[in-house]
């Protein structure tokens, strides 16, 4: 890893923390590599508790290993922020970035959608909206993630508290609509036929589809949600290096290596995304404040589930 | 008489030779590199006191405590009907066939809890197998009721490990004159052979409770869909979800009242313990012709072997279809099936992982044997030693994210990287299961030794000869469980790898955070089938234990 | 080469009725014949020793008598009630008997008082009552002071003691005992057999005593069965076995002896008889007198039926021997002497009266004639 | 009350350099003294026999001879070389000793060849020399045919000849013997014995053969030790300690005994005495002649020192005695008898020649006194 030096000479390793499966970590680093021949890009991946919970310990043990984190979900920055692990480097291409793709320390590279997706073999007709889900016709058919455990889930649950009110998710929960940990589960649960209906992310339906599993996807009329993924340097690692890295990572090349990925880019048109989508905006920073309130109002509509 | 010599003795106390003061020495250094997580955890804690002690008293964070405890209660409970009832069962079944059914009662304890839980959703979940064949599903799996029944599926064969061995000791002649001075069969049941298997277990119950306690892989499964925390998934909930900086120690500080708590459980049951029930009969195997108790025990056998197909052998072919099957959520039928999964997942980056995890595993086996053995030579001489063996067990009902959190602080400076972390944290975690070598020491008479010793052997000739022979089948036995849970263990390496030291934890977690049903299936099955090989070979060591019991008698 | 006498007539028994009757009773464990063809009774009051090699089947048949093992062929009698036959077998806690085992078979989570009481709580007592008779029992046994100790805190011999008051408090119709002192040092053996004794004679019960112990089994029984490989080889009062015993092979599990080959020239009267050994005639008790005067015989002679004469010249003319070995045991000294036809065992009270290499006269006193049936060892 | 004899004083031994010296031993065991200021010596080809009750030291000695156990106080030589002595001990394997162990001690893992073998490995031969040796060791003591055979698959009595093969293998300059024959049956204790004292007389080498047993003590032994509580309570032969024991314990460690109060009126010549018990006087042999003439003593005696007469009018006037117990034992008889000075024991070989209840007459042949220094019961 690199030692927190800016006056040094140009590091030439670099270690990323990314929330990405252990394939695409490699083939990102490889695409850096070409970028910037001579670098040598160690990617650690795993899910984005296990990458907390390590750099909380690594934090605590007075020696953080990673220089740049790649996290899956906004909602961990402002307290990784609290705790100065995070430095305010603002990318070359920042400005270009939707408001609610970057805050003070940290910028969305690419992004998840909440998308809805159907079983193919369902009997009932296809929704096309987020307020279609709570109408009577799909009584036990509704699955979504648990905002507790979902970063992106929480964003849902707070975009569209705020937009359709909680009585959204309180008609939900009179639909019997189901809460599982996470939105793979939504996406494999679909899949197999054990509910016909799931809120869950663009990028697991890819994958779905992909294998050929029976299902497709809807992007509501009333807007999509997006959640982007919020890279940062660790504070103290600032360096050339680091830098050429999130630069990169925004500039066209970054975004098409980010794309072939299989993730929607924060730049640019993509096909990822159908044309015409309407995507709703969100703020993350009150989502994070009011994460608690959030997740405590939630839980008194659906913590008695099943 | 003319004296030849005066003084040309070596000064030497017999049993303290250097061989043993270096063993010594080697124990305690390594029992500090293995308690300093431990202590790290400690002072997080206490330097975190005023925000701990807040934070415990609130009722979200004792709402998990609680179930964790009303869970592990149960499934100790459950688990140990399970294992008794099995035990009895195997026991009544002639020598020729108890092989094949002692593997059956095996077989859950050889299936990783994480594994066994997706298995049974595979096989009773709505779309899972159950649901295909019959269109009938067990919504009650999520939630306590199923993390209980899990939990107790998993344990069982611990208590039915050590009651098996109860029973196999049991001396018949107490029974006989229970029944000759006028009790019926389950009046002899109750006043003798019960009272002889109680101390065995609360032996078991100590074990059973801190692995129930601390199991992770189960309540994930089964219990967060359903809002349904203990501590090990709330410990977990707090490291990976919550930034708060308090979050932290509140995840130490949980995971130190779980150790503490089977801290007294287990000396709340060594009170019990002691006392005359403890006297086992002594061992004494004389089969009898008996015609007595025939039908029930045909019933038996059809309860355990029923009991197999729903617990293991079904949940276990509902995962080899999810592994088999093109694309999740197609049915299981043969236009659907392909090897691609399992071809996929031997490829390179899984197939390192395998590799890396077989070999840290098998070192940890070596390395904790050998302080096994060490620690037995200590612990038989010295009251010290035997409290470092008990010491050594504590971090056993600890959570593995923890074990990982205190090993990173503790070595992650130096370490950071390595393979020696995550060896480390096996140590730590797995140490205990060596605990049953230093009671096996203890019944080991000395004049094998001696008589070593007398007829000219050096100290370690004189082990070999002595003791080896009779220490080699709970070593190896002991060994085959650190090498199992070494392997299936999950939070730890995957907090602790990094590109280079990939163990199957992270091909696992990878494939189950990326939705990969398919690979984690796949994996789950190749895992159930090493560790089923794993099963052969332990017993196949107790065989010859058995062998060797029956050379020493 | 053995030598077997005729089966020696059972001795007389009150025609009382048995209180327990074996008849024709076969066991097979395992595919393996173990017993064959056991007849014999047992009557109110007497005690019949077994006495048999390790794996003769002493327990088995115990275990037969008791219930836990069905017979093949043949049944056993309770008080005259059929209780064991082919395919059908009363269960062993009705059968209302008594059992001391070798390893004492405690209950070690129970105190000495609740070992005793057990029975009797099994025979409907109050917890109350069957302490109480459990005390009186003890006490009868000098055990009132462990009464609430546990078997694990007593010696072996308490612990077997223990035992018998166990068996005893039950009042059982029959006692069984599977060597109850072989575990027990031989200090205790002899003061806890004839223990047994006395407590089964005052309650007047039958017994069964299994022992390996010849000089016990003639201590304390009245009868005794020589069980050879599951067969009954010999069953007679202890006198009957230790100087008449039915083969070579009895003799020798009796203790020492010699055979010596002569000719049984008259019977006399009073048990007397004129023999010839090694051309020398002596006048002799003779303890049998099946054999035919006139004829060659072998006799058994022990080592106590002899006698040595010292002195030179010796004062009686006998069988010219060697003192090879000498053993003293206390109260008494063995001697092996070398004569021209082979070694004759001898024994007498008290020290050595002589020395190794010494030669000494030895004369016959009291024989046993077998007549010259050879027959080929198994 | 009890009655205890001057310490007799020690048999002569042969002035041969010892093999084996103890001297003022003292070992503590967990702050436990556990033995008193040992010491003895033991002469080549001299076995030596411990007698002791449970916890009276036996084995704690003989491990501090083999070198397990250091000594708190004292010292021990083997050979002239100092071997132990408080904080210097000399490693076990340096000893070349033999020990047969009671729990047999073999190597489960290890065929009965090899377990021979193994000792004379360590000697350092070659694997093929140290079997043929082991080989022609197993052929001495009968187990050529299990040579191939593993413990397990050996009884008791084979197992511990196999301990024996291995003890003798190793040639030792001594053996220790613990109990060698605790675990074998009765019939096993005795032949065992014998063999062990041959082959230690054949080979010439010194022993120490600890036991509980006083008859096989008594058969095997040149010289017994009584151990008691960590102290040697006498040491001399056999017989010394039959006839003369130095304390009323011992008396009774060895066998029954009666105790009489009496008077020793004169010392005869050739041993005899004039006594004089309940008024009436005898010849008696006398024991001892260590008390004085004219004084009042207690004597011991026996139960085969005295005689009983049957017959009315008795030939002979004794002691009135009343039969009240009559054991048969085979070689020998052993009675009760009740007379007016408390009960004596009475023992002759062969059939009872009396009954239950019979009144005979008894009188003494040989008594051993003690003075009456009275020592309270400890
Ligand atoms: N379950 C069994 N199956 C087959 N054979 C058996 C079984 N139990 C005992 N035997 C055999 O039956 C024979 C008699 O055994 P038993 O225990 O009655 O002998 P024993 O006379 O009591 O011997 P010991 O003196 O050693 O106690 C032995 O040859 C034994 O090997
Ligand atoms: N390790 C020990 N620590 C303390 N005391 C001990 C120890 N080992 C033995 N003792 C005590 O020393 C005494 C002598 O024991 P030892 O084994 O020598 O007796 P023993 O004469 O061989 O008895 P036994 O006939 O039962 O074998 C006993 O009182 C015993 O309790
Ligand atoms: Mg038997
Ligand atoms: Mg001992």
């Amino acid at each position: 890893s690199t030692p927190a030096s800016t006056n040094a000479s140009t590091p030439t390793s670099l270690t990323v923390y990314a929330a990405l499966t252990e394939a695409n970590g490699k083939l990102l680093a490889k695409a850096f590599e070409s970028y910037a021949p001579g670098s040598k890009v160690t990617v650690v991946t795993g899910g984005t508790g296990a990458l907390l919970t390590r750099i909380k310990a690594e934090k605590a043990a007075g020696s953080l290993h990673a220089d740049v984190l790649l996290l899956a979900d906004p909602t961990a920055m402002p307290g990784l922020d609290e705790q100065q692990i995070l430095a305010s480097y603002k990318p070359t291409n920042a400005s270009q970035l939707p408001a609610s793709f970057q805050d003070a320390h940290w910028s969305g590279a690419f992004s998840f959608n909440n998308v809805i997706i159907y079983h193919k073999g369902m009997s009932l007709p296809v929704p096309s909206s987020w307020q279609d889900l709570t109408s009577g016709k799909y009584q036990n058919q509704v699955e979504l993630g648990d905002p507790a455990y979902s970063g992106t889930t929480l964003g849902m649950v707070g975009y569209l508290s705020q937009t359709y009110n909680w009585s959204y998710f309180s008609n939900l929960k009179k639909n019997n609509a189901i809460t599982v940990q996470s939105t793979n589960t939504v996406g494999t649960d679909v899949a197999a036929g054990r509910v016909n209906i799931g809120i869950t992310l663009d990028s697991v339906v890819r994958a779905l589809l992909a294998k050929g599993s029976p299902i497709e996807v809807v992007w509501p009329s009333d807007g999509a949600i997006p959640v982007p993924a919020p890279v940062s340097i660790v504070a103290g690692h600032e360096n050339a290096l680091s830098h050429k890295f999130v630069d990169w990572l925004f500039s066209s090349g970054g975004q098409a290596a980010v794309e072939q990925l299989g993730y929607a880019p924060a730049l640019g048109s993509s096909s990822m995304i159908p044309a015409h989508t309407k995507l709703a905006s969100v703020d993350w920073s009150q989502i994070v404040q009011k994460r608690t309130s959030l997740l405590e109002q939630f839980h008194a509509i659906f913590a008695k589930a099943q | 008489m003319n004296v030849k010599t005066t003084i040309p003795l070596q000064v030497s106390r017999p049993g303290n030779s250097v061989a043993y003061r270096l063993i010594l020495f080697a124990m305690v250094i390594l029992a500090g590199v293995v308690l300093l997580p431990l202590l790290i955890l400690i002072i997080t804690v206490v330097e975190n006191g005023s925000s701990v002690i807040r934070v415990l008293g609130q009722p979200d964070t004792l709402q998990p405590l609680a179930n964790t405890v009303e869970v592990t209660v149960a499934s100790t409970l459950l688990a140990h009907i399970i294992g008794v009832a099995s035990a009895l069962i195997v026991n009544s079944i002639p020598a020729r066939w108890q092989r094949w059914w002692h593997l059956a009662a095996l077989l859950p304890l050889f299936i990783p809890p994480f594994v066994g839980a997706f298995s049974w959703l595979q096989a009773y979940a709505r779309g899972g197998l159950s649901d295909y064949v019959l269109h009938q599903t067990f919504p009650w799996l999520y939630g306590p009721l199923g993390v209980i029944v899990l939990l107790a599926v998993h344990s069982a064969p611990l208590t039915y490990i050590i009651l098996s061995a109860t029973l196999a000791r049991l001396d018949p002649r107490p029974i006989e004159a229970a029944r000759i001075h006028g009790a019926r069969r389950w009046e002899a049941f109750v006043s003798v052979v019960w009272p002889a298997l109680r101390p065995a277990l609360i032996a078991a119950t100590g074990l059973v409770f801190a692995l129930n306690a601390g199991d992770f892989g189960i309540p994930l499964v089964l219990g967060i869909p359903a809002h349904f925390l203990t501590a090990t998934t709330q410990i977990y909930q707090e490291l990976s979800f919550t930034s708060t900086p308090d979050s932290f120690s509140i995840a130490m500080a949980l995971s130190l009242v779980l150790a503490l708590g089977s801290l007294l459980v287990l000396l709340a049951l060594q009170r019990f313990e002691s006392g005359h029930s403890l006297i086992t009969y002594a061992a004494l195997p004389q089969a009898r012709q008996r015609k007595e108790g025939q039908v029930l025990r045909g019933i038996g056998q059809v309860a355990l072997l029923v009991y197999t197909l729903v617990v293991t052998i079904i949940p276990f072919i509902a995962l080899v279809l999810t592994s088999l099957t093109t694309s999740y959520g197609l049915a299981p039928l043969p236009q659907n099936l392909t090897l691609a999964h399992i071809v996929d997942t031997l490829q390179e980056s899984t197939a390192t992982a395998i590799v890396h995890s077989l070999l840290l595993a098998a070192l940890a086996a070596l390395v904790i044997v050998a302080v096994g053995l060490s620690g037995a030579e200590w612990s038989h001489k010295s009251r010290w030693g035997r409290i470092l063996t008990r010491l050594a067990w504590l971090p056993y009902a600890i959570p593995g994210s923890v074990i990982g959190v205190a090993t990173t602080i503790a070595y992650g400076k130096w370490l950071y990287g390595t393979f020696a972390i995550i060896f480390l944290a096996y140590l730590a975690k797995f140490w205990g299961l060596a605990e049953p070598i230093a009671a096996t020491r203890t019944q080991i008479e000395a004049s094998r030794v001696r008589a070593g010793r007398l007829f000219g052997a050096r100290p370690f000739q004189a082990y070999l000869v002595g003791i080896w022979p009779q220490l080699g089948g709970t070593a190896l036995a002991c060994g085959v469980l650190v090498f199992i849970n070494s392997i299936y263990e999950l939070t730890m390496s995957s907090l602790l790898y990094a590109p280079g030291t990939e163990t199957l934890a992270i091909a696992v977690l990878n494939a189950e955070e990326g939705g990969d049903a398919a690979t984690t299936a796949t994996i789950g099955v190749l895992l159930t089938l090493l560790m089923v090989v794993s099963l052969l070979v332990l017993t196949a060591g107790r065989q010859s234990r058995k062998l060797e019991e029956k050379k020493s008698i | 080469m053995k030598y077997v006498a005729k089966q020696h007539a059972r001795a007389e028994i009150t025609q009382a009725e048995a209180i327990l009757a074996v008849k024709d009773l076969s066991v097979t464990l395992d595919q393996q014949p173990v017993l064959h063809e056991i007849t014999f009774e047992l009557y109110p009051g007497e005690l019949l020793a077994i006495l048999g090699a390790s794996g003769s089947g002493k327990t088995t048949l115990l275990n037969t008598i008791a219930g836990f093992l069905a017979p093949e062929k043949g049944s056993i009698y309770l008080a005259g009630e059929l209780v064991s036959q082919p395919g059908a077998v009363q269960a062993p806690e009705k059968r209302h008997l008594g059992m001391v085992f070798q390893s004492y078979a405690l209950w070690p989570h129970m105190s000495v008082l609740e070992n005793v009481a057990f029975p009797l709580r099994r025979q409907g007592m109050s917890k109350a009552i069957s302490q109480k008779q459990a005390s009186t029992m003890l006490a009868r046994l000098d055990l009132e002071a462990y009464a609430t100790r546990y078997p694990s805190e007593l010696s072996g011999g308490q612990q077997q003691r223990v035992g018998l008051a166990r068996a005893l408090a039950a009042q059982p119709r029959l006692f069984l005992f599977d060597e109850p002192t072989a575990n027990l040092d031989s200090a205790l053996k002899a003061s806890f057999a004839q223990e047994i004794r006395r407590q089964q004679q005052e309650s007047q019960v039958a017994a069964l005593y299994v022992t390996h112990d010849v000089r016990e089994a003639f201590a304390v029984a009245d009868r005794v069965m020589i069980l050879q490989s599951g067969h009954i080889e010999q069953l007679g009062r202890p006198m009957d076995i230790y100087e008449c015993p039915a083969t070579q092979e009895i003799a020798g599990l009796c203790g020492l002896y010699t055979l010596l080959p002569g000719r049984l020239e008259a019977n006399l009267d009073a048990g007397n008889a004129e023999v010839t050994i090694e051309e020398q005639r002596y006048t002799v008790k003779l303890l049998n007198k099946s054999c035919q005067p006139g004829s060659d015989v072998v006799f058994m002679l022990r080592p106590e039926w002899g006698e040595i004469i010292t002195g030179n010249p010796p004062a009686r003319a006998g069988i010219a021997a060697t003192i090879a070995r000498i053993e003293y045991q206390g109260s008494q000294t063995e001697y092996d002497l070398e004569t021209t036809i082979g070694k004759i065992y001898y024994r007498a009270l008290g020290r050595p009266l002589a020395q190794v290499g010494q030669e000494v006269q030895w004369y016959p006193r009291c024989l046993y004639a077998y007549a010259p049936t050879i027959q080929e060892p198994a």
